[in-house]
């Protein structure tokens, strides 16, 4: 759902930027990283020759060969209990897993190894390695390949979980997940590979813990991540034609969170709807949602609303799975209830 | 739909002129199925992928022939012909292929969760390995309750590549589950030939845990049906779990959006298994040379199927899709 | 933290009430529900004969043989897998998951098969399945045999998830539980299991999505799972020395959840605290506070506040792991502040 | 603390009379180490619980004493055997177990997670099997950065339970990975007799992937230290993973309060073990047989060892715990 013809609101203006899609700012992240470090090495399935199904990687591997480049097999636990021994012990995995419906599969060696090798050590010992994964719905593919499970990563210490919404975000937070000295586990909307956006010609990393406005906005706070930034941006501009000033924050990392920048945002507009494709029981919204009431309290003129996927499996027929997602519509018509305007 | 549901007949009667013909049926059925899922991708009319079965047909139809429509099944990705050959309805499936009410599981599970418990398939699954642990707990279901029913859990050797699936094949020779696993080895993981993703011997993998294994040419529907009758009948004999470790090919790619393959395929690798390996085409002459049937009669079972596939595409794209209440609906139980 | 000398504020009074252990309650629950229907059966390692390492299921082996009281490899998503087939197909699976931090290891058994099959199949198949697994710190067991997972659980569409706080509650909810038609999650406390409480001689169920009021109080709510519903009684007790009465609500189940109790009983006492043993980051403190700051926005005196686990891996030195677990006093100091007694 | 923080000889200086005697010195300090945990346990001056390596102490010795310092180990829930082995100090170690500041992981790990990266043990591990990836991954390390270090992978024969170790030891294999994956099998995992939890073949399991497997005598140190030199020998030169197979025995529970045993294992089979194939006095006896040393001069070690086991307690008892503001420390690096 989202929009390729919108582009993103980052990094406009410098001389030398130029609009590349999302698909190529990730392998341009990875290409420099892996030129820049001679640790750096990319494991999954199919990620050398085939470039991984979504083609994202596609040329990596006659660049790097394809021991920096490793197809393996079909075994994500033991390739991020690999990412996790070679982390330890002097490299920089960049392990591939296909679909974020996966990671039920590879939870144990990330959240029980990767996550406490540090602390457990006394903070002797440290993983620097980045989980490449996606999520998002829309595709058509059903209850197992379109699911956003960022919230069971979001939840554990030790790892940090990167959210990028335009292809400046998924270059910059992905070169700086690799250079992270830890687990750092990053999402990439499947149906947003083919978005276009301005990347600078001249590298740049984005750090972690700063949220980013896409959008300034006067009356209504729309926190939102990845694929739902651009549901939140075209809900801004419907709201604008009927007088609501929207204004778009994407935290761009759930942790660490940018909490003053949503709850500063809540304050200035007092009102807040929080957007994400995760599902909403016990999802991402309920931590922005619990944040922004706590700490801009005393300046809400409405209660925080929360827009999560529909809390159902992904249906796959798609007159059923478009139901499931926030759309700008939805959010529009929340939005004009909350600034009463309906 | 005559045979929609049914299951083939029983083991003993494997022989007969009626179960090969039947097998037959289910092959072409499989193949003609696959070529308008095909068609329906091609021309944008179905939503999302498929993962198509053909040419590796003999597996499917070979062991479901030596099994009773009480006897479970688990899927894959690539499951249109484990379903069809169970004895799933050609109509249904397509229904559930175009995310229509009428569908298997009313569109919501389309392609890669095709289920049908009428006839024992436990469904398709979109996690590789996914049904290792269903099958096998079918099994312990069925030695629970005291039934002969089996279980077969049909996979592609990339699954091999999942520790679950060794975890339950140690329970099943633990406890003598009647489990069959139907590796199905199409030689390659979606661009990946097997060969740079497994090492040593892949039906050691199995011999390990005490299960016997038995390899057979998966284009040839009679030595699978032979391993398979084997398989099962040690199954209901309370004897334990059996490893069939089946060579094959599919004629399409990993999905029907693999179109460029030359670099992981040959051209000629495709063209010499069509054109020497096709497990209908095979069946057929063997058919044809043992007077089983005449060309004649083989060729009006392919017009009946063709028919048949004809009305099940006609019947899905006219059924309505489902109610947008249904969205909410079948969460719980 | 909890204390076994305190007993359960519920199901006081009935004549033919005796008090028992949590461990003994989870006995007698399972072994009327493996009486009363031949389908039921218990699958997990060394539940056997050792009864678990915790000893809760001693004695079961003995009068239902080894055939209904499965002891198994040391294969968790072998066993939780053969868990979903056998409820698929007439079973009632009671899979043991010793503890709970093993969750990650079953979580794509859990997530993408038990709780997406009854849906994927268009409400044809279903799985009957329970999930017995603990939760719970302060054991000086470490980062990984001390975590509290629930909110992974709670996260999913289709599964359903209990959390026992007393005796009574334990026995109730679990065979609850086994008659369920949907995989259920119950987290057992490790450090309650020789908590004591009234349990009455009859059978009885207790129904999922019904909250427990386990204290009534006036002046603030403090909402509580699990282990924490003690930490809650014993702060209001210490609150009422200070003239500050405090409800204390236990949702029991976090799906379904009550959202009405808690949301009533904040609009009734204008302030809450929410207090679980997950970490506090996106768990499901975020989810009650949530679910509280929307719903009862207008009655709202104060900000909801959260305590949940401290967000770091469970540390093993005890003068370290007691500061990551909320405790009566740290909570009782937080409520003083929100009532202004300071 | 003479040895602590250091390695044994290299292989080729097994052969040496120092060598042995440093290797009979570390199995005595294994013993008396855990003896001492166990007296620390019972007198409720240690916090949690810890499981004893008492018995399997030739395993961890026989394979370490093949090691560089600079080779890597994981180690599991057992883990104080591996950890000696690989050169750990005896104070710092309890003073981990006893939660200290002075602790090797400033008493955040305890028993279950102790590492020292100093001696490459990169840290017991409380998942059975959870460090089959990381071993297998130190070893990729050590292949990507053209290092001849080897990475060695204790579990007890339960993890073989766990599907990961299938998935690591599949990819090992294929890519000619230098690691060791040393199965100790003790005979049980918790109360249970590893023959009811374990079909077919333990070490058929690794032989299916073409790893190259040896069953040892895991209570005769000679036979673990030479089959060990000869899969470091082979990972060294670039030619792959091994797998050890070793037979030994646990002398106390599972844990330190697994007090009573008979409804799992009896008094005589215990006894059995103890009395006739105690590895430190069949090395002892060797010793003295081949006249590497004189019966005065193990019990000079033994001695010696236990003067150092003393003073480890008490330096841990008497260091101070770490400062609270610790619990938020190295969350992150
Ligand atoms: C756990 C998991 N990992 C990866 C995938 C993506 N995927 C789908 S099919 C496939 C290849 C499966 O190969 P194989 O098991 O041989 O079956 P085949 O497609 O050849 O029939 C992969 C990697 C998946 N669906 N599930
Ligand atoms: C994944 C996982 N499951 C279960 C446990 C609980 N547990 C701890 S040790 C153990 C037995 C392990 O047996 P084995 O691997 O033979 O090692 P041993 O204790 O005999 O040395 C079990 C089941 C665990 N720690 N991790
Ligand atoms: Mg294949
Ligand atoms: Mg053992």
């Amino acid at each position: 759902m989202s929009t390729p013809s919108l582009t993103s609101a980052s990094a406009t203006g410098t001389a030398a930027t130029r609009e590349i899609t999302l698909s190529q700012a990730i392998r341009e992240a990875l290409a420099e990283e892996l030129r820049r470090d001679p640790t750096v090495f990319v494991i999954g399935e199919d990620v050398a020759e085939a470039g991984t199904p979504f083609k994202v990687l596609s040329g990596l591997v006659e660049e790097f060969g394809k021991t920096r480049i490793v197809d393996s097999p079909i075994s994500e636990a033991g390739i991020t209990g690999i990412g996790v021994g070679a982390a330890m012990t002097g490299m920089r995995p960049v392990v591939d897993i296909m679909f974020g419906d996966f990671l039920g599969i590879v939870m144990d060696q990330i959240a029980n190894q990767a996550a406490k090798v540090h602390y457990m050590s006394g903070g002797k010992l440290k993983v620097p390695m980045v989980i490449r994964t996606t999520l998002g719905a829309t595709r058509r593919s059903a209850a197992q390949h379109s699911q956003s499970l960022h919230a069971w990563v979001s939840h554990i210490p030790g790892l940090k979980v990167a959210l990028p919404s335009t292809p400046y975000d998924a270059k910059g937070l992905l070169k700086s997940a690799i250079r992270d000295e830890n687990p750092v586990v990053i999402f990439e909307d499947k149906m947003m590979y083919t978005l276009k956006g301005p990347v600078p010609e001249e590298e740049y990393t984005i750090p972690f813990g700063v949220a980013d406005v896409k959008r300034v906005g006067e009356d209504i706070t729309l926190v939102a991540t990845s694929s739902m930034v651009q549901v939140a941006l075209a809900a801004a501009e419907q709201l604008q034609s009927v007088g609501v000033s929207a204004e778009v924050i994407d935290p761009r990392t759930t942790y660490p969170l940018d909490k003053d920048a949503l709850i500063n945002s809540a304050i200035k507009t007092s009102r807040a709807i929080v957007i994400d494709e995760g599902y909403e029981r016990y999802g991402v919204t309920a931590e922005f949602a619990a944040v922004i009431a706590d700490g801009a309290f005393y300046y809400l003129d409405a209660p925080v609303k929360r827009m999560g996927a529909m809390d159902v499996p992904v249906p796959f027929s798609p007159v059923l799975e478009d139901l499931t997602v926030p759309t700008p519509e939805r959010v529009t018509e929340l939005a004009k209830t909350l600034c009463g305007r309906v | 739909m005559a045979q929609a549901g049914q299951a083939p007949g029983r083991a003993e009667s494997a022989e007969t002129r009626e179960h090969w013909l039947y097998l037959y049926r289910q092959m072409q059925r499989i193949r003609q199925f696959e070529e308008q899922v095909n068609e329906l991708y091609l021309s944008a009319r179905m939503p999302g992928l498929a993962h198509l079965y053909s040419g590796e047909e003999a597996v499917a139809v070979g062991v479901c022939g030596a099994l009773r429509q009480d006897d479970y099944i688990t899927s894959t990705h690539r499951g249109h012909g484990h379903c069809i050959a169970k004895g799933a309805a050609i109509n249904l499936m397509y229904a559930e292929l175009l995310g229509k009410e009428a569908g298997y599981c009313h569109g919501k599970g389309g392609s890669m969760h095709i289920a049908d418990q009428q006839t024992g398939n436990l469904g398709a699954n979109a996690i590789v390995g996914g049904s290792a642990g269903i099958a096998t707990g079918a099994a312990y279901s069925n030695k629970a309750l005291g039934l002969d029913r089996v279980a077969v859990c049909f996979f592609g050797e990339g699954a091999l590549g999942q520790g679950l699936v060794y975890e339950v094949m140690n329970m099943a020779a633990l406890w003598s589950l009647p489990v069959i696993y139907v590796c199905e080895n199409n030689q390659y993981g979606e661009y990946t030939h097997y060969t740079e993703t497994q090492a040593g011997s892949l039906s050691a993998r199995a011999a390990a845990f005490g299960i016997p294994v038995t390899e057979v040419d998966g284009q040839d529907i009679r030595a699978v049906h032979a391993a398979a009758e084997q398989a099962v009948k040690r199954a209901r004999a309370g004897e334990g779990p059996s490893f069939l470790l089946a060579t094959t090919y599919r004629y399409y790619g990993h999905h029907v959006g693999d179109i460029q393959r030359s670099y992981y395929r040959s051209r000629e690798e495709e063209a010499f298994w069509r054109r020497e390996r096709d497990p209908i085409a095979l069946m057929g002459e063997w058919l044809e040379a043992d007077g089983v049937a005449t060309r004649a009669e083989l060729e009006t079972i392919r017009s009946e199927v063709d028919a048949e596939i004809k009305a099940g595409v006609t019947f899905a794209l006219d059924a309505p899709y489902p109610d947008p209440s249904e969205v909410t609906q079948d969460v719980y139980a």
